[in-house]
């Protein structure tokens, strides 16, 4: 089974190109799996995600690509309860309710899918980057894309 | 600036709010332009500039082949959910600009059933975000509202109220799609779609229409007993730090917003202050969208709303009366219509002659909200 | 009108016309935008009024997000091909109306190769009219065009003669995109489309970008040396007995058209005769319509076009030079972006900077026409 | 094979709805095929086709059907080289380059198909309404709409 990431310009360089298989449900503090990449201003610092080329607090075009912290507190959830229409394309066992909300990642809150189960789910829950499958190509490929999971003692 | 200058309404018209398979956008936005005329006692001829806007449902300009072919300028608008307002608003720069003395603003739409249908593209997103299913407005509201009663220590059953109070209001409002009344407990028991919000603390997509006639100057006199004054109308985009639908992300707060901006200049521009709103039109996408939209227009504070809503302070007969006709929740959201029901609604408790309860005491200052993608708003002051 | 209440163009932009895969529609607006500004030596942030259109490209207001998130009002607007009048138009007015002393107004769009798509629906049509073959706005134009040829004696060769020197002037102009000059002779045997117009004598949807800066009265001059004078700008929409496209019949002639109407209103505002345009920009979807718009706007009588064309009068150095920038024929038509496209080209000229061939002798009266579905024109006058 | 009008609403109630085969290239002096029916207003006499419910000319509501006349006058013509995009739709046979014009009824001009040969298409030329197919249903019926074609020799 071969798999990719959803989007390569979500992520900083994969640093396994040849092992695509490493991408999914990799722990980050294993050090190649693909961070999330947005970019920088150089005038005014303000941190977007993904990366654009203009700065949208101070119209600058002197953005720089940035790679983000991995770790962060949800700052609001919610759930997805009934199955979004097109172009949402669920996994391949179909939809089932999924959490989904923003990390305060510190420099930038990230609208991330959220894989927390609804007893733990919280605003302040320290939350740690991850991969999941997102959906599956119609030639087989797994698509995988970002998330975050609840943060396990000792990784902060 | 002198009576000469201001624009007033003269006249307005609606075509029920809901479903009806019968009738199309055009169909709703024809009767609506005709009641608007007749109630303002004028002709299509007599109108010199037209603006219209619909989402879905045509090409507003079209509406010529059926009203008339008079040559009249008529421009279309699209601005989400803040159409209405710039349909108003180009009529009302038209007249005040001095390109015609009476001007007509139109709006309909006719929505599939369901959550409206986004394209990531169109705004400017890669297509993984709506992939992933993130690209979902009832989430925005969601989390928007979520972190809000977190932040300001406001209960869930703050939200089933505002539904109740709307549901309430609509069944009362001959115009409203939804007219049966619903406990708080039915509306918090009823279907999760993105918790805190239910089912019925969500507005639908529906299908309606409503038209406005406006007259500059001593020219509303001469047809209307009783214009309203378009004291002030201002539109606003979002500043950097907003919180907007279809954020992949956000800088770290505070959040600042659009409708503070548009209620401040609208307050200014009208020399009345917040606390001077006797009947008020909110944004009420959902029951957590007219909680913030309460405080951030500046008609209550942050975090005083849970108390307004068990005082009863935002019904009809309240201090600060907020969606007379049920809103969005009980009207439905036909996007290029619902920001001219609220003009529609105001317009006629100001004269008076509401369609469903009527404020007592005559009030004399109203106000409108409407705030939509991707981070706009518009306020308006509307006097007697 | 006192100079105080004028309105002027003070900066303008734009991305070149044409085909280019690596850049998206909302990229091109953003380049024109920036450009504009730079022109007039303002900043995004001292824009207090912005209108945009595009036809499929992107909702115009979400521009904010690469140029600044300011909170400046920002209306879109759509009305076919006179999108770009009515951004200019919506600009000016709120202008004039006090909203702000400084707008700015842009189209963009990226339109698939091929005939535009239809649906019978969106015009109020039903779907046999579509089904048969018959909604074709190409069809539309050869309709109207035999009938005129046949109305006024006017042979095939003086449509070749239209495009042949639209794409002489577009061979010339560096934003153009139809850079090769072709010989009457080549068009005339290019592939029938739809007689009598050939391929070469129609314009095909593209891509691109235009913004202009506009500024009200003494500001204007503050910020430019030589600002041009928006002396009119006349937006009118079909009156009864118009010949348009998509029409399943028409009334017995003689048939009307709004560029009539909208010609003549902004000639008689700007107190100027069509006699003393220098530079004009006339719709030219096609060579047909451009022959009948030089009539239909008083730039000629009807019928003297061939003899105009013939004699080399419409050329750069002729007395009504039309069409400098290769008009749609050599720029193609991305509808949001054509009509700033024509402002863009005239403004140029009258400043004596044109980019492609200069006008000469210093021309002062500049004139621009857009016409399109469902029967609307929009025409300027521009001096300076 | 059955055969239907491809919208009603555009012509008289058919005569002969038990014998639908009898709408295609039926004659109309033979008195029993579907004519054209608009509206007149009125108030100021405008005829419209197909039918709408208010005057365009004098905005009134007061519109009754009318029966179109079957002859007229070619007004003006042209010939769709290419085949048009979706939703037009094919006959059977595929797109041929076909003509189009308005028909001058006197009260009204129509546009429709013109079934004349490219050497006989001119402006003026005398023509009368037939029916022709337009494209075959899903189903296979086939579905017929109005054009019109050269008058003959002692039909007016
Ligand atoms: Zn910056
Ligand atoms: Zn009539």
């Amino acid at each position: 089974m071969t798999t990719r990431l959803i989007d390569e310009s979500l992520f900083e360089n994969p640093t396994n190109p040849t092992n695509p298989e490493s991408l999914v449900h990799l722990e980050f503090d294993d050090g190649d799996a693909p961070r999330l990449a947005g970019a920088r201003c150089s005038g005014c610092g303000t941190v977007v995600f993904p990366r654009q080329e203009s700065c949208p607090r101070c119209s600058g075009r002197t953005m720089s690509a940035h790679v983000l912290p991995v770790s962060g507190r949800v700052w609001s959830w919610t759930r997805q309860a009934f199955a979004p229409k097109p172009p949402y394309r669920a996994p391949t066992e179909g939809h089932q309710p999924y959490h989904v909300g923003y990390v305060d990642l510190g420099e930038v809150l990230v609208e991330a899918l959220l894989t927390v189960s609804r007893a733990e789910i919280r605003i302040g829950l320290p939350v740690r980057l991850t991969t999941v499958p997102a959906y599956r190509d119609d030639d087989g490929t797994e698509v995988v894309t970002f998330a975050f999971r609840p943060e396990r003692d000792g990784e902060r | 600036m002198s009576r000469r200058d201001d624009v007033y309404v003269v006249g307005c018209g609606m075509h029920p709010f809901g479903r009806d398979e019968s009738v199309t956008g055009m169909d709703m936005a024809e009767r609506a332009v005709r009641e608007a005329l007749a109630d303002a006692g004028v002709g299509w001829e007599d109108v010199g500039y037209a603006a219209g806007g619909s989402d879905v449902s045509g090409k507003p300009d079209t509406l010529v082949g059926r009203l008339g072919l008079t040559g009249v300028p008529f421009v279309n608008v699209q601005n989400g959910c803040a159409t209405g307002a710039s349909t108003v608003l180009a009529v009302a720069n038209a007249l005040r600009a001095g390109e015609a003395s009476l001007g007509l603003a139109v709006g309909f739409d006719k929505h599939e059933r369901g959550a409206f249908h986004v394209s990531a593209a169109r705004y400017g997103l890669g297509e993984w975000y709506a992939e992933t299913g993130m690209m979902l407005t009832t989430q925005f509201f969601a989390l928007k509202t979520q972190r809000y009663l977190y932040e300001h220590g406001i209960s869930e059953r703050a939200l089933a109220m505002v539904a109740a109070r709307a549901f309430r209001n609509g069944s009362h409002h001959p115009l409203a799609w939804r007219r049966k009344p619903l406990t708080e407990q039915e509306i918090l028991d009823s279907a999760e779609v993105s918790p805190p919000l239910t089912q019925y603390m969500f507005c639908s997509p529906g299908q309606g229409s409503a038209a406005l006639v406006l007259a500059l100057g001593d020219r509303a006199f001469d047809l209307c007993e009783q214009p309203v004054k378009l004291a002030s109308l201002a539109f606003r985009t979002r500043r950097f730090g907003s919180f907007e639908v279809f954020s992949p992300w956000l800088p770290p707060g505070p959040h600042h917003s659009p409708s503070i901006d548009a209620a401040e200049a609208a307050f200014r521009t009208a020399g009345v202050r917040p606390a001077d709103v006797q009947v008020a039109q909110l944004q009420d996408t959902d029951s957590g969208s007219e909680l913030i939209h309460l405080a951030e227009t500046g008609l209550c504070g942050h975090g005083e709303q849970e108390e307004l809503l068990a005082a009863g302070a935002t019904d009809p007969t309240g201090r600060i009366p907020v969606n007379t006709d049920g809103g969005c929740l009980a009207g439905g959201e036909p996007v290029g219509a619902s920001g001219l029901r609220q003009f529609h609604e105001v317009v006629r408790q100001l004269q008076g002659r509401a369609p469903g309860v009527q404020v007592p005491g005559a009030p004399r200052v109203g106000f409108t909200h409407v705030y939509g993608a991707p981070g706009i708003s518009a306020c308006s002051v509307l006097t007697i």
